[in-house]
């Protein structure tokens, strides 16, 4: 904190914050205030509008409106280097390092000394060396970046900000990437820093953690701040309200399944990637007709490879069967159009980047990887009357809004899009269904939807992979829960029978208890991963 | 909601980059000490205003058809094929082959075959870059500009080592027999009342070439693998998940793309050179890249475009005749159209969004 | 009014293009009329300048290069009115005059000065473009040379094999310089615009050169050895002069009608000695007489010497 | 070949990898800072005859030098208006440039000097002149040594040792300076580099200017070192056989040297040799010709060790859809 500010002024104030991309309102005449050496939560639905709000705080968008004050002095922040005078740091949600730069050379970047490297380096190395002592950051400063779990990315992050004298230190949704044993080591540092005086801002959208840590928290809706109020005055169940501007109800009413024959069964998947890195080490699973097995796992274990395994589009070793048939996994018979053809269904992770093709209209988009169907030919070419008549009724049952075929797919907000994705692939009728993260970045209305149509398919009989890295999701969706970590299934637990600590465990690769504390369990896990990565790279 | 309708980016962006390239053009003939309205409306006169100037315009105009759809097929896909010129090279050895070798009995015959071999020759010109693209990830404008230079010093070896006719100067062909003589439209269209486009290279090409527009737009928006092309483009990602290989669609697609360039050479060796000439292709590989660009990859745009440009290159031909302009006035003017309506096309585009935004929050 | 329509290789080339265009400036000066002119930028303008040109009222048309063979025949029975003159090339039609020169004869005589001038025994050609046109040039020089001394090694490079090798200057130079290195103290450059090269470096490096086509004495003085003057000025002169009463049929341009030669002016007068001037005036006299007999590779596609 | 053919091959290649070297370190600055650049044959050719040009009318080789410079930094920057301020599309910018250079420089020629497009032949002053560099004439008698000091390192003009000065400058920027550090980084990742307060802008247009600046001196050494003069065309493709050379050394300024001086010695071994005759086996001269862009098709396939450019290249910054 800057020895000048009045004691009581807040660290930062923001007054009348407006932002537009072109006809996107992003941010609406927001303000908000910071008080020093406390940590502030900002929370908020997908797209409301708070990666956007920091953004501008950090001098990386320009506001179209609205001012500045830190420590009680207006301040212009036309770009990056102005915020970092001004002693802010942040740790963007999609992490800005140079991938094939060395740690150090990341930390030093834009705060070097001088014109030459050397010296810089040095004092850098220094640098680093003790503030890893102090706030538990240790990274091996001669790494590439590229060689780094996306823990250990974020650990980088944070030490530029600290490298850079932060007394304000911003994290865009930082645990989305972590094991729940990293959190908790996150949330240690969180504590120490303000303990310094620091002042730290904290976006998320997971409740449970506003209440571990902040001391305030500020609630955005569709650009707009809605409210803010003390943490310790408040409840996970306001705070929902507050967010989606109405009752939420976070339950799936479902019938316990009753399972049937097994649908399909994997064993001994194994994929590398084209850097030579093993992704998929020995998956052994399998799910029954009329049940829901749910993964869980924190991004980049390995459960992407799979959907792409079984999905169609990466090529793998083991074996795959489908009612009890084994599919090739690479070579001819190996690609998403004889998946379809098996009876396999998959809703991607990715919808804007797999699943629709976003400038393709909504029409367009219902027949996308059906489109070789006979069904949708007349003659030589395609029968683009019937595709759009039939587009028309999905949307219609899916309750797609608005219902207009013929506008591009990147006209409509997310969770449409989802449902476009969803009434594609439902209602083809399939043996299997494939979910990869059904509900990100979706309202908690069209949650409930997508919810429900899910376990509707899982009633009438079929099998359904489901993939996300949402306990709370995992937990009200599965009948079976495997966890995945570094390319394997480290267990299978019935959801009855388990709990959150005991499945983030397992996500951090910890099969039984530890004998040393927690985080290093963990460390010594993820240092293992990277190892074995960055030995191909 | 997009930011600008899409009239206005398909037709008024490239408008406005068009008259701000031909502002400045005029502002360079001014600077060579000559009048702009005398250039033009003699570039007008020359190329519109005869039917022997329109024989010329069409034939350019030809050329450009062919090298526009090869690049904007490609771009469907987002393949920027910048090698259009060797594609029509090898193309004319097709050509030439085809006409040189085998003993036609009848034109009709010759153009379909010859038709045949030009876009075999491209399209295999153009497999090379695309398996290296698709199978190895190397960059294709790189491996076609590659290409370009390869195919020169080819052409130019079997020119010179192989098909040069004993005794003769030039590194050519012996000339075509004349039963692959292709009709021009001096044949076609004069009487003997009226002569008409006399002299003028333009032939039944022309009409192969409207047919390739119309091919060419069933086949991006009307077909399976137009759907695929123009899906892979948008989103190679989204391709992979629906089960489009990218390596078959790559490679598809560049085929197509090297065959229509390659066809080009039916116009020029076929129905104008009549033998197969060194540089027969004489840049019409990279007009392709302008003529797409202005066309926004849509055939009726590039057919539009590539009549802008046979225009222009009839034009500058006559500039070049009766004035003291050199006909370097046409790279210039080229250059400009290209950097305005292909590299600084966001500088038109950002204000009209900008205003079309304004507009509509005006209105709401 | 005349035209001209100049090749690829562009009217100012120093050479060839360039003696096109200084015997029209003399016609169009000595009459104070003035000429029709183009330079070509592409093959496909052959065909429409010498339509457009015809159809202009242009007459003669006079058009420089072999390269114009096909399309004059093709172009010439279109218009039965117009006098057509082309350079280098023979076309058979009525109304054509097709001038050629022979230009082993030229290259004989300033083959002989170089083998004269020269005192390592050692001496260059560098040719334009490969065609058999330019191989008759080169030879021209060698029998020329092999003539004063039988010894004489004669270093023969062409540019390239297509139409860029005439405008190649960056080849020529370092043509040059490998001949140098090989010994070559006097280099004749029968190349267009790349001579502009050779000769540049020619001089750079203190050795004699030997132009063609135009004179190019002028270039470095005192460094080129003399020029084989191919008087395709006189030919475009005569030409325009004749107007359309142009005399068709082929028309041969020898050391005999003063068609070709070398040049001796101020810039090379001391490079040239009276007994070289007289050795190479005999032969001159003995070629024009038919005494002497220069070989014509384009007779037999071979070159008894090399 | 003998001791002295092979010593004329080198000094011959030494000349005619200069260009390229130049060249290609250009396009090494843009490229690594994440512009991508086929507009490197344009630049030189605008830079060869703005250099002849003023030298022809000046009479100062140095002016022309300046002026050589100057018109290849105004194409650099029509490069970044386009590609870095309006996010073009930066191989089409290329493009533009290249026909903007072969059409501007004929016209501009034919207007000032009305031969054709092409400047007088410079005379003396107008012109590098080679270099002897001390102590050649003394050493030349010295068996291998001398012959290769006098007529290899010594003689060249004094762009020739720029250009190869260049190399480990280029090194020590890009490696050992924070100017380097940022540039390298903003060709592999702008966003990191604009949170960093760096702007990203700011070193893209400082990068394409470097390679304007390079790239005039390439051009200048085309038309007043190696040649004296400019004719219409005169690069002859050599921006592509330096973009190509930049692939070949993947984007690092020692392999650059290595590649270019591999492409220089081909092309003089075209120049020397019509056809070689490998006893038995004759080379055509169009295959050594075309030779360069084979070998950099097979390093592009990743035969030869695969070369992985800078990673956010060819890709505008852009923050704001
Ligand atoms: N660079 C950009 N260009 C255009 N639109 C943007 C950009 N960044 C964000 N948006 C839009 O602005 C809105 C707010 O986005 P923002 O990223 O701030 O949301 P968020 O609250 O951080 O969401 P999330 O929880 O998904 O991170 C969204 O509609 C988004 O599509
Ligand atoms: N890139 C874009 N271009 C044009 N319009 C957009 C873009 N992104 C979003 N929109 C528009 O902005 C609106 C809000 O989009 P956004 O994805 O932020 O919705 P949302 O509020 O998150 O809704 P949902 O809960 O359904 O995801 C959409 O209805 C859409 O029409
Ligand atoms: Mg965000
Ligand atoms: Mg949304």
């Amino acid at each position: 904190m800057s020895p000048h500010s009045p004691a009581d002024a807040p660290a930062i104030e923001l007054k009348g914050i407006s932002k537009a991309f072109g006809p996107v309102q992003a941010n609406k005449d927001i303000s908000m205030r910071v008080m020093p050496g406390t940590i502030h939560g900002i929370i908020g639905e997908n797209g409301a509008g708070k990666s956007t709000l920091m953004s501008i705080l950090y001098g990386f968008y320009k506001a179209d409106a609205g001012e500045v004050f830190i420590s009680g002095k207006k301040t212009e922040i036309p770009d990056s280097q102005a915020a970092i005078r001004a002693g802010i740091g942040m740790v963007f949600q999609h992490f800005k390092l140079v991938q094939n730069f060395t740690v150090l050379e990341n930390v030093i970047l834009g705060a070097e000394d001088g014109g030459l490297l050397r010296p810089s380096l040095a004092k850098a190395r220094g640098v680093l060396k003790q503030l890893a002592a102090e706030y538990e950051l240790s990274v091996d400063p001669d790494t590439q970046v590229q060689h780094l779990s996306v823990g250990h990315q974020q650990r980088v992050e944070i030490l530029k900000a600290l490298y850079r004298e932060a007394d304000i230190l911003i994290l865009d949704e930082p645990t989305g990437v972590l094991t729940p044993a990293e959190a908790d080591h996150l949330f240690r540092i969180l504590d120490n820093l303000r303990a310094e005086g620091k002042t730290i801002i904290l976006i998320t959208h997971k409740l449970r953690e506003i209440m571990e840590i902040t001391d305030t928290v500020s609630v955005m809706r569709r650009g707009e701040m809605t409210a803010t109020v003390k943490t310790a005055e408040t409840s996970p169940e306001q705070l929902a309200e507050l967010m989606v501007g109405r009752k939420v109800l976070l339950r799936v009413d479902k019938t316990p399944a009753k399972p049937g024959a097994k649908v399909l069964e994997v064993e001994n998947l194994r994929l590398v990637d084209d850097k030579g890195v093993e992704r998929l080490r020995g998956i052994d699973l399998e799910v029954r007709a009329g049940e829901i097995l749910g993964i869980a796992g924190v991004a980049g274990n390995g459960q992407s490879e799979l959907l792409e395994v079984l999905g169609g589009y990466a090529t793998a070793t083991g074996t795959v069967r489908v009612n009890g048939a084994a599919m090739p996994l690479s070579g001819p018979g190996s690609d998403g159009q004889s998946r379809r053809a098996c009876g396999i269904a998959h809703v991607p992770e990715d919808r804007q980047h797999e699943g629709l093709i976003m400038p393709y209209t909504a029409w367009e988009n219902t027949a996308f990887g059906y489109h070789r169907d006979p069904a949708l030919q007349k003659g030589l070419l395609m029968d683009n009357a019937a595709i759009r008549a039939d587009a028309a009724a999905k949307m219609d049952r899916f309750d797609v809004r608005p219902p207009d075929p013929t506008l591009a797919a990147r006209n409509f907000s997310g969770g449409n899009q989802q449902k476009i994705v969803l009434a594609r692939e439902i209602e083809r009728n399939p043996d299997i269904l494939l979910v990869g993260q059904p509900t990100r970045g979706v309202d908690i209305g069209a949650i409930e939807f997508i919810h429900q149509q899910i376990v509707r398919l899982r009633d009438a009989g079929k099998a359904i992979l489901l993939v996300s890295v949402e306990l709370d999701e995992i937990f009200s969706l599965s009948d079976r829960i495997a966890v995945m970590f570094d390319g394997r299934i480290m267990g299978v637990r019935d959801p009855a029978e388990t709990d959150q600590t005991e499945l983030g465990l397992l996500m951090a690769g910890i099969t039984e208890k530890p004998d040393r504390p927690l985080i290093d369990a963990v460390d010594a896990k993820l240092d293992a991963k990277e190892a074995r990565e960055a030995g191909h790279g | 909601m997009d930011r600008m309708p899409n009239w206005a980016d398909a037709v008024l962006v490239p408008l406005i980059s068009l008259l701000l390239a031909a502002i400045l053009s005029a502002g360079v003939i001014l600077a060579i000490g000559e009048s702009p309205v005398d250039a033009f409306s003699l570039m007008v006169e020359g190329a519109l205003m005869r039917s022997a100037g329109w024989g010329y315009t069409l034939y350019y105009a030809t050329n450009f058809i062919f090298t526009g759809l090869a690049v904007s097929v490609a771009f469907h896909a987002r393949l920027f094929n910048i090698g259009g010129e060797g594609q029509a090279m090898l193309g004319g050895l097709g050509v030439a082959l085809v006409c040189l070798y085998i003993p036609w009995p009848h034109w009709s015959l010759a153009i379909v075959a010859g038709a045949v071999g030009a876009a075999l020759f491209g399209a295999l010109w153009a497999l090379v870059p695309a398996y290296l693209q698709a199978k190895r990830g190397s960059h294709i404008v790189i491996t076609t500009i590659m290409f370009n230079f390869i195919a020169a010093a080819l052409l130019n070896y079997v020119l010179v080592n192989l098909l040069r006719p004993v005794g003769a100067m030039d590194p050519a062909t012996a000339r075509f027999p004349d039963a692959v003589h292709l009709p021009t439209f001096q044949d076609m269209f004069s009487t003997a009342a009226t002569p008409l486009f006399r002299g003028a290279p333009a032939n039944v090409s022309f009409f192969l070439a409207l047919l390739a527009c119309g091919l060419v737009w069933l086949l991006i928006w009307r077909t399976r693998l137009g759907y695929e092309i123009r899906a892979f483009g948008h989103s190679d990602s989204a391709a992979r998940y629906a089960g489009i290989s990218p390596v078959r669609i790559t490679v598809v697609t560049m085929l197509i793309s090297g065959g229509l360039a390659g066809m080009m050479a039916v116009n020029t060796t076929m129905g104008e050179a009549e033998r197969l000439v060194m540089n027969a292709t004489e840049g019409a590989g990279f007009i392709g890249i302008a003529v797409a660009l202005m066309g926004r990859n849509h055939p009726i745009g590039v057919l539009l475009a590539a009549i802008l440009f046979g225009f222009l290159y009839q034009g500058g031909a006559e500039l070049a005749l009766w004035t003291n302009i050199p006909r370097e006035l046409i790279v210039v003017i080229q250059a400009l159209v290209i950097l305005f309506t292909g590299a600084l096309d966001n500088m038109v585009r950002m204000p009209l969004e900008r205003a079309f935004l304004a507009g509509r929050k005006r209105r709401a | 009014e005349p035209a001209l329509i100049f090749d690829l290789g562009g009217k100012f080339d120093k050479s060839f293009n360039e003696a096109a265009f200084n015997g029209a400036q003399r016609w169009s000066q000595e009459n104070g009329t003035s000429f029709r002119e183009i330079e070509l930028q592409s093959e496909a303008q052959r065909e429409q300048a010498l339509r457009r040109f015809a159809e202009n009222g242009n007459n003669p048309i006079v058009m420089t290069g072999f390269a114009f063979g096909n399309v004059l025949g093709e172009v010439a029975p279109d218009y039965p009115d117009t006098k057509f003159a082309i350079i280098d090339m023979v076309v058979d039609a009525p109304n054509v005059r097709s001038v050629v020169f022979n230009e082993h004869e030229g290259s004989y005589l300033v083959g002989m000065l170089a083998a004269m001038a020269s005192e390592t025994g050692t001496v260059g050609f560098i040719g334009g473009m490969d065609i058999p046109l330019i191989r008759k040039f080169a030879c021209g020089y060698a029998q020329g040379v092999k003539a004063v001394n039988p010894d004489a090694t004669v270093i023969q490079n062409m540019t390239g094999t297509t139409p860029a090798a005439w405008n190649d200057p960056v080849k020529g130079s370092e043509l040059t310089k490998a001949q140098i290195s090989q010994g070559a103290d006097v280099v004749y450059a029968a190349a267009g615009g790349t001579g502009v090269g050779v000769l540049q470096t020619a001089a750079d490096e203190d050795i004699l050169s030997i132009g063609v086509d135009s004179n190019q004495n002028y270039m470095h003085p005192g460094q080129v050895l003399t020029s084989m003057l191919k008087r395709v000025d006189n030919a475009v002169y005569d030409a325009m002069a004749a107007g359309p009463d142009l005399e068709t049929g082929i028309n041969v341009m020898g050391v005999g009608n003063g068609g070709v030669g070398y040049a001796l002016d101020e810039h090379n007068a001391q490079l040239v000695t009276n007994d070289m001037q007289n050795a190479v005036d005999q032969a001159a006299e003995q070629i024009a007489s038919g005494d002497l007999t220069v070989h014509d590779y384009m007779s037999d596609n071979s070159c008894p010497v090399n | 070949m003998d001791f002295l053919t092979l010593l004329q091959v080198l000094d011959s290649t030494v000349r005619l990898a200069t260009p390229l070297l130049l060249a290609c370190l250009a396009g090494l600055f843009s490229e690594r800072a994440g512009i991508f650049d086929i507009g490197l044959e344009g630049k030189m050719l605008a830079s060869a005859f703005f250099a002849a040009a003023t030298a022809a009318l000046t009479g100062s080789v140095w002016l022309g030098l300046l002026a050589g410079i100057a018109s290849s930094m105004v194409l650099s920057a029509i490069h970044g208006l386009a590609s870095i301020t309006f996010r073009g599309n930066q191989l089409i910018s290329g493009v533009a440039i290249n026909f903007l250079a072969a059409g501007m420089t004929v016209l501009i020629a034919q207007d000032w000097f009305a031969q054709g497009g092409r400047t007088p032949s410079l005379m003396s002053g107008g012109r590098f002149e080679d270099i002897t560099l001390p102590l050649a004439g003394t050493l030349a008698p010295v068996p291998i040594i001398g012959p290769i000091y006098a007529e290899l390192i010594s003689g060249h003009s004094i762009l020739v040792y720029v250009a190869f000065l260049c190399v480990p400058a280029t090194w020590w920027v890009l490696f050992r300076t924070r100017f380097g550090l940022r540039l390298r980084a903003v060709g592999e990742a702008p966003e990191a580099v604009d949170t960093a307060g760096v702007s990203v802008i700011g070193l893209r247009f400082a990068a394409v200017g470097i390679c304007g600046l390079l790239c005039g001196l390439a051009g200048a050494y085309l038309a007043t070192g190696l040649q004296a003069g400019f004719v219409k065309d005169m690069t002859a493709g050599r921006g592509y056989i330096a973009l190509a050379a930049l692939i070949f050394a993947k984007w690092r300024p020692w392999y650059a040297l290595w590649a270019c001086l591999l492409f220089g010695l081909l092309q003089a071994v075209a120049l020397r040799y019509q056809n070689i005759d490998l006893g038995g086996i004759v080379i055509p001269v169009q295959f050594m010709d075309a030779l360069p862009y084979i070998l950099t098709v097979v390093i592009l396939a990743g035969f030869v060790g695969k070369a992985i450019p800078p990673r956010a290249g060819g890709e505008p910054y852009v923050k704001e859809r």
